[in-house]
């Protein structure tokens, strides 16, 4: 037998948050149809529980059911940002999906499961628990993505769907060649392989293994050329959903690159590093160039996405664990200002009208200042201007950079952050020195306590990270000792 | 025993065929059928490794992937059955991928 | 273990012969007759409707896509239940909680009414 | 290697021949059963008793006119019916018809192949078989065509999924997908004792998946005017009806080995070596007998309590016998 | 012989996946698709993979096709795709990346399998069986990927539900 009680406690956060999925689906199948309007909290306290039995994976790394489950600080650390960007999505799903009127238990559901499939994802030792969790968690999100089911949000789903099925294949087929090349698809049998037998170090099926998984991860994190999904899967899916895929989607991607790179191909530095100088430096300057050119916000926010996922891959490349916590501070960070951000944007709309236009924001600063104030902390933070959290981030992964001497792929970094600083102070400048139009597009906020609530403590979080970071840095960086 | 080089070389080719098909074909079911066949393809790769080294972890890996196709498949026929129903149009069946 | 399978080529083999075979001799023996109100659609008498086609209701696909589901659910269960009793108790727990979970997606499919057919 | 293949192909026809023959006269036999149970005759006049009616009937099928429906899909149309008859004819490929026996100092074996999967290669083939009958009706371009293949085809899968489900159990308890090894567990008790609910439901999702009576939706003239193979005539008509009395040929067999102890008597009772196909050939021929007298007494259910026959009673029910197997096997063990 | 029924079996699977891309009627490319399933369970069975063989027609082209074929029937697919798409930018791109691909996964063949070889030899098959063994390993061994697929297939369901249901 190869299971024991020391398993199941790496998988209990797991299961509490398959329960309260489960919980939901019971409910609904007791009463059909009805209005349940307390479900998102159900599923929060499922949340808020696995987050009471978390803290005990911190500290040295333990592996379970034989190698496919890391128990160790680095899962944990991502458990807690995934627990972060469930909460607020359920906290801003709530008053959102009611206005809209599709508040049904199958949403909340498909978010706690995919919640799930993030949480395997960032937990997974082998490479098998890693493609079946990323399924897990995709096939939830195409299904929300779609939940609308108008045009626009079939269309998201479906062009997301499509693509990234195509992507899994691309992920899958690197995982039969490195099976082919290693004889095994554990992080650590890999590790040893490539150890064990230099030659296979320049074994053209163990590389192309290598860059076709890099390929597939691509896709999940949206980095150019891989990106052609994100702006329309963005903009086209529920405003809640897209937070969610932007945040959560991201946290988990980058949670299994850092195991896969990081751990799995370590001793392949040189040859990965290369291939992922050009990924990051095209992903963020791409995003940010096209980014400036729309006057969606929705949509600029997708292209900003992509720009962010290029900074985190300037971390990857340093390839140090100095640069690992830096990234995972940069997920908690974003997740916190990007879920901030959309939910201004929902508060912005109102039913089957998003409002989601530059246009729209005009003059809203001095309308609902509370709105005004909470969009501008997050637009600042997502440009990186101290004290907040997202100046934080950059500045760790950017000091990790230049401590691997990638000179010129932080320059690069830099000046992309300062080119994005143009279209994120452009909501600003739009809220507070453009004149409202006469016929005003947003009369009211779609704002209840749950919203309210939800930005306050992604608001909190931006700034309380900015000014002291200290205490979230140490921890970021013992959950990487613990990983290489 | 198949010689390895040949079951791998039909993988590459059927996977090859499925990536031109959903970069080329614009009709969605035609498009989640091609997906199909690459997954088809992966899975020929798996059990032709696991062939060759007597190892089951490649069969399991199969296995799988069909469970995942099936999931896939379910999800994804339902987004075009959504699809089909907002749009109630001439075209409704096509869709340009490579945009934007 | 290939051995086997090589009787069952054969008949694989005999029976697409078979079944081919007696596609082309039905349409070589059999006269030719054509006119256009044989080959026009057999309505039992009514005007036939061009636009025969229209989408069907939507309970269908749903079937289809819960028995997609399950189906691979019982695939699970053959390996299982051939290794059964050497797997013990413990399992058998195993596929009590596998099938727990999906359990709890059939009572909601159940209640969500995906099972009704009018 | 020879001689094996030699053998194989040897065995392959002679099985092939007999499963032919004994399709044809089941439909003799069901004809004529059902005319007594419906107080009339069934086909009497072709040779003596009506016996070569099943022959005459092929060769009327032959010199039909062939015909394809103007606006149908030509392609499909022609292969629907060899689609649908091929898996048909392939089952017995896997099913074991008795033990072996010494011919020419060689051990012959009674059937044409055993292999480690035979139950999953017997299910397998049922799913193909489902598309002859959905494209059939599609290809055809014919609005009942298509409902009537529609709604089999929705049947066919909801009850493969009862039917996967109740094999479960049996598995369970004989521990081998294997038909052949399945039936040597069953020397002393049959698994229709161990397993009664199995063999119930089993007999029920049978009949259902290869659509006969109660459950022939296919054939409900009333509704469908006649299903999915309303278009098709001649021998490609024949061709679906073949498949389907080929189903039930398989089914028995099925039957037989899974539950009624193939080719051995029942509470461990010797079965000398020259019983043994016989044996087997009786538990079929009473099973297809019992197809044919069912029909003749159970009204069509209406589709709606098909569909929920299957889903809501059958598929619980398996789930609880696996349940129900498994705590039992558990403690005994 | 193994080799050329495996040739044969290969020729049929490529040109199904062929007719897969060029068929204009879905129910075509279906049914092609579903002739390479079948041709690669044959295949599969030539790497001595049984169960697998035994659940590529089970699942792949029993149920996944099924379902396809069900829902092109249903929803009535037959528009075919316009004739005024010219050999595009699209296209041409499509097709020098499939290329690319293939010669990315052709050229490391030349190096062959340096993976160590696991213990799944004939004799252990002979012993117990390649169903068993395989459970075995499912059961024990791979146990959290199998279960993550019951709480996939969960997702599966709900989503589709979610997704296709009328009235939610």
């Amino acid at each position: 037998m190869t299971f024991s009680m020391a398993d199941m406690r790496l998988l209990t956060p797991h299961l509490v948050i398959t329960a309260a999925a489960l919980l939901v689906l019971l409910a609904e199948a007791v009463s059909p149809g009805r209005r349940k309007g307390y479900l998102p909290y159900l599923g929060i306290a499922g949340i808020v529980v696995a987050a009471f039995t978390t803290p005990g994976l911190f500290g040295p790394a333990r592996s379970g059911f034989s190698g496919m489950l890391a128990g160790d600080a680095f899962a944990a650390f991502v458990y807690f940002i995934l627990y972060a960007v469930g909460a607020l999505t359920l906290l801003v799903s709530d008053a959102y999906l009611r206005d809209e009127g599709r508040d049904h238990a199958e949403y909340y559901a498909l978010v706690l499961l995919a919640l799930v499939g993030m949480m395997l994802m960032a937990g997974a030792t082998h490479l098998m628990s890693v493609f079946l969790a990323l399924e897990t968690m995709s096939i939830a999100i195409y299904a929300l993505a779609g939940f609308f089911r108008d045009e626009r949000s079939a269309e998201a789903s479906f062009k997301y769907f499509i693509l990234g099925a195509f992507s899994s294949g691309f992920l899958l087929y690197g995982i039969a060649l490195l099976y082919g090349a290693c004889g095994t698809t554990e992080i650590q049998g890999i590790l040893d392989a490539f150890a064990s037998n230099r030659a296979l170090a320049g074994s053209p099926m163990a590389l192309a293994g290598v860059g076709l998984v890099t390929v597939g991860f691509a896709f999940k994190v949206a980095a150019v050329p891989f990106h052609m999904w994100t702006p329309d899967a963005y903009q086209g899916a529920p405003t809640s959903v897209t937070a969610f895929m932007a945040t959560g989607v991201k946290a988990a991607a980058f949670a299994a690159v850092l195991r896969v790179f990081f751990v799995a191909f370590q001793t392949l530095h040189v040859d990965w590093s290369g291939v992922l100088w050009v990924l990051a430096l095209l992903t963020m300057t791409l995003g940010n160039l096209t980014a400036i050119a729309q006057t969606d916000v929705k949509r600029m926010l997708a292209y900003s996405s992509i720009a962010h996922a290029g900074y985190i891959l300037v971390g990857v490349v340093a390839g140090t664990p100095e640069a690992g916590a830096g990234i995972l501070y940069y997920l908690l960070a974003y997740a916190f200002m990007n879920i901030g951000a959309f939910a201004c944007l929902i508060m912005v709309g109102r039913k089957g009208h998003e409002n989601t236009e530059l246009d729209a924001f005009a003059g809203l600063g001095f309308k609902f200042p509370a709105l005004g104030l909470a969009m501008s902390l997050f637009m600042f933070s997502m440009a990186g201007i101290p004290p907040t959290a997202g100046f934080i981030g950059k500045f760790l992964i950017f000091k990790a950079a230049v401590h691997q001497g990638y000179y010129w792929l932080t320059i690069f970094g830099v000046l992309n952050s300062a080119a994005s600083v143009y279209y994120y102070l452009r909501v600003i400048v739009t809220m507070y020195f453009k004149p409202e139009p006469d016929t005003p597009v947003v009369e009211g906020l779609r704002a209840g306590p749950s919203m309210a609530l939800a930005t306050i403590l992604a608001g909190l979080g931006v700034l309380y990270f900015g000014i002291v970071p200290g205490g979230l840095v140490d921890l970021a960086e013992q959950a990487l000792r613990y990983l290489v | 025993m198949i010689p390895f080089e040949y079951s791998m070389g039909l993988s590459a080719v059927l996977f090859g065929l499925g990536v031109v098909g959903v970069l080329v074909r614009r009709n969605v079911i035609v498009l989640l059928m091609c997906v199909e066949l690459m997954l088809n393809a992966v899975n020929l790769a798996f059990v032709t490794v696991a062939d060759h080294l007597n190892s089951v972890e490649g069969l399991l890996y199969v296995f799988f992937v069909m469970t995942v196709a099936a999931a896939e498949a379910a999800v994804g026929l339902a987004i075009v059955v959504c699809l089909y129903r907002a749009r109630r149009a001439v075209h409704a069946d096509e869709i340009s991928l490579l945009k934007g | 273990m290939l051995q086997n399978y090589v009787p069952i080529l054969i008949l694989f083999l005999l029976a697409a012969g078979f079944g081919l075979g007696m596609v082309l001799m039905s349409a070589m023996l059999g006269p030719r007759r054509p006119d256009s109100e044989k080959l026009s659609t057999y309505e039992c008498g009514m005007t036939v409707d061009p636009g025969a086609r229209r989408p069907f209701d939507v309970k269908y696909y749903l079937v289809a896509m819960v028995f997609l589901v399950f189906d691979v659910e019982v695939v699970f269960l053959y390996p299982w239940a051939v290794k059964f009793k050497a797997l013990g108790l413990f399992g058998f727990v195993e596929m009590l909680v596998f099938l727990f979970i999906l359990l709890v997606g059939y009572a909601y499919i159940w209640r969500k009414g995906v099972l009704e057919w009018e | 290697m020879l001689d094996f293949l030699i053998e194989s192909i040897l065995k392959v026809l002679v099985v092939f021949g007999v499963l032919l023959f004994v399709v044809a006269y089941t439909t003799w036999l069901e004809r004529r059963v059902l005319g007594r149970i419906q107080v009339r005759h069934g086909p009497n006049r072709v040779g003596f008793q009506g016996l070569l009616q099943p022959l005459a009937d092929g060769l009327k099928g032959f010199f039909k006119e062939d015909i394809v429906p103007a606006n149908a899909d030509k392609i499909v149309y022609v292969l629907a019916p060899v689609l649908s008859i091929v898996p048909a004819l392939m089952i017995v490929a896997v099913i074991p018809f008795g033990d072996s026996f010494q011919l020419f100092g060689r051990e012959i074996t009674m059937r044409i192949t055993d292999v480690n999967v035979a139950l999953l290669y017997i299910l397998g083939l049922a799913g193909l078989g489902e598309y002859g009958v959905m494209l059939g009706g599609w290809a055809s371009n014919n609005r009942y065509g298509l409902l009537g293949s529609l709604r089999t085809a929705a049947q066919m899968i909801s009850y493969e999924l009862a039917l996967g489900l109740t094999l479960i159990s049996v598995i369970m308890v004989s521990g081998s997908l294997s038909l052949v090894e399945i039936v040597n567990t069953q020397t002393v008790w049959w698994n229709a004792f161990k397993q009664p609910l199995a063999f119930f439901l089993f007999l029920i999702c049978g009949l259902a998946e290869i659509n006969r009576t109660p459950f022939d939706m296919p054939e409900a003239e009333a509704e469908l005017a006649c299903g999915f193979n309303i278009e098709y005539s001649s021998m490609k008509f024949a061709m679906f009806f073949m498949a389907e009395y080929a189903h039930l040929i398989s089914l028995a067999m099925i039957i037989t080995c899974l539950f009624l102890g193939g080719w051995y008597l029942p509470f461990g009772i010797p079965t000398p070596g020259l019983l043994k196909f016989p044996v087997f050939l009786a538990k079929v021929f009473v099973l297809v007998f019992f197809f044919i007298w069912e029909r003749g007494t159970f009204p069509r259910l209406r589709y709606d309590q098909i569909m929920r026959l299957g889903w809501k009673w059958l598929m619980p029910l398996a789930l609880a016998n696996i349940f129900v197997t498994g705590v039992v096997v558990t403690a005994v063990a | 012989m193994t080799l050329a029924i495996f040739f044969v079996f290969a020729a049929f699977a490529v040109l199904g996946g062929i007719g897969v891309l060029l068929a204009r009627n879905p129910i075509h490319s279906a049914l092609s698709l579903v002739g390479t399933m079948v041709s690669l369970a044959g295949i599969y069975l030539l790497h001595h993979a049984e169960f697998i063989f035994a659940i590529q027609l089970m699942v792949y082209a029993g149920a996944i096709m099924t379902l396809i074929v069900f829902v092109i029937m249903l929803l009535d697919v037959r528009h075919e795709e316009a004739e005024t798409e010219r050999l595009g930018f699209a296209k041409v791109f499509g097709m020098v990346l499939a290329g690319l691909m293939v010669v990315v996964l052709l050229v490391p063949l030349a190096a062959g399998l340096t993976g160590k070889p696991g213990g799944m030899t004939e004799e252990v098959l002979a012993r117990v069986g390649s169903v068993e063994f395989l459970s075995e390993k499912l059961f024990t061994t791979y146990l959290l990927p199998f279960e993550i697929a019951s709480v996939l297939l969960l997702v599966g369901l709900v989503g589709a539900v979610a997704l296709a249901k009328k009235r939610l």
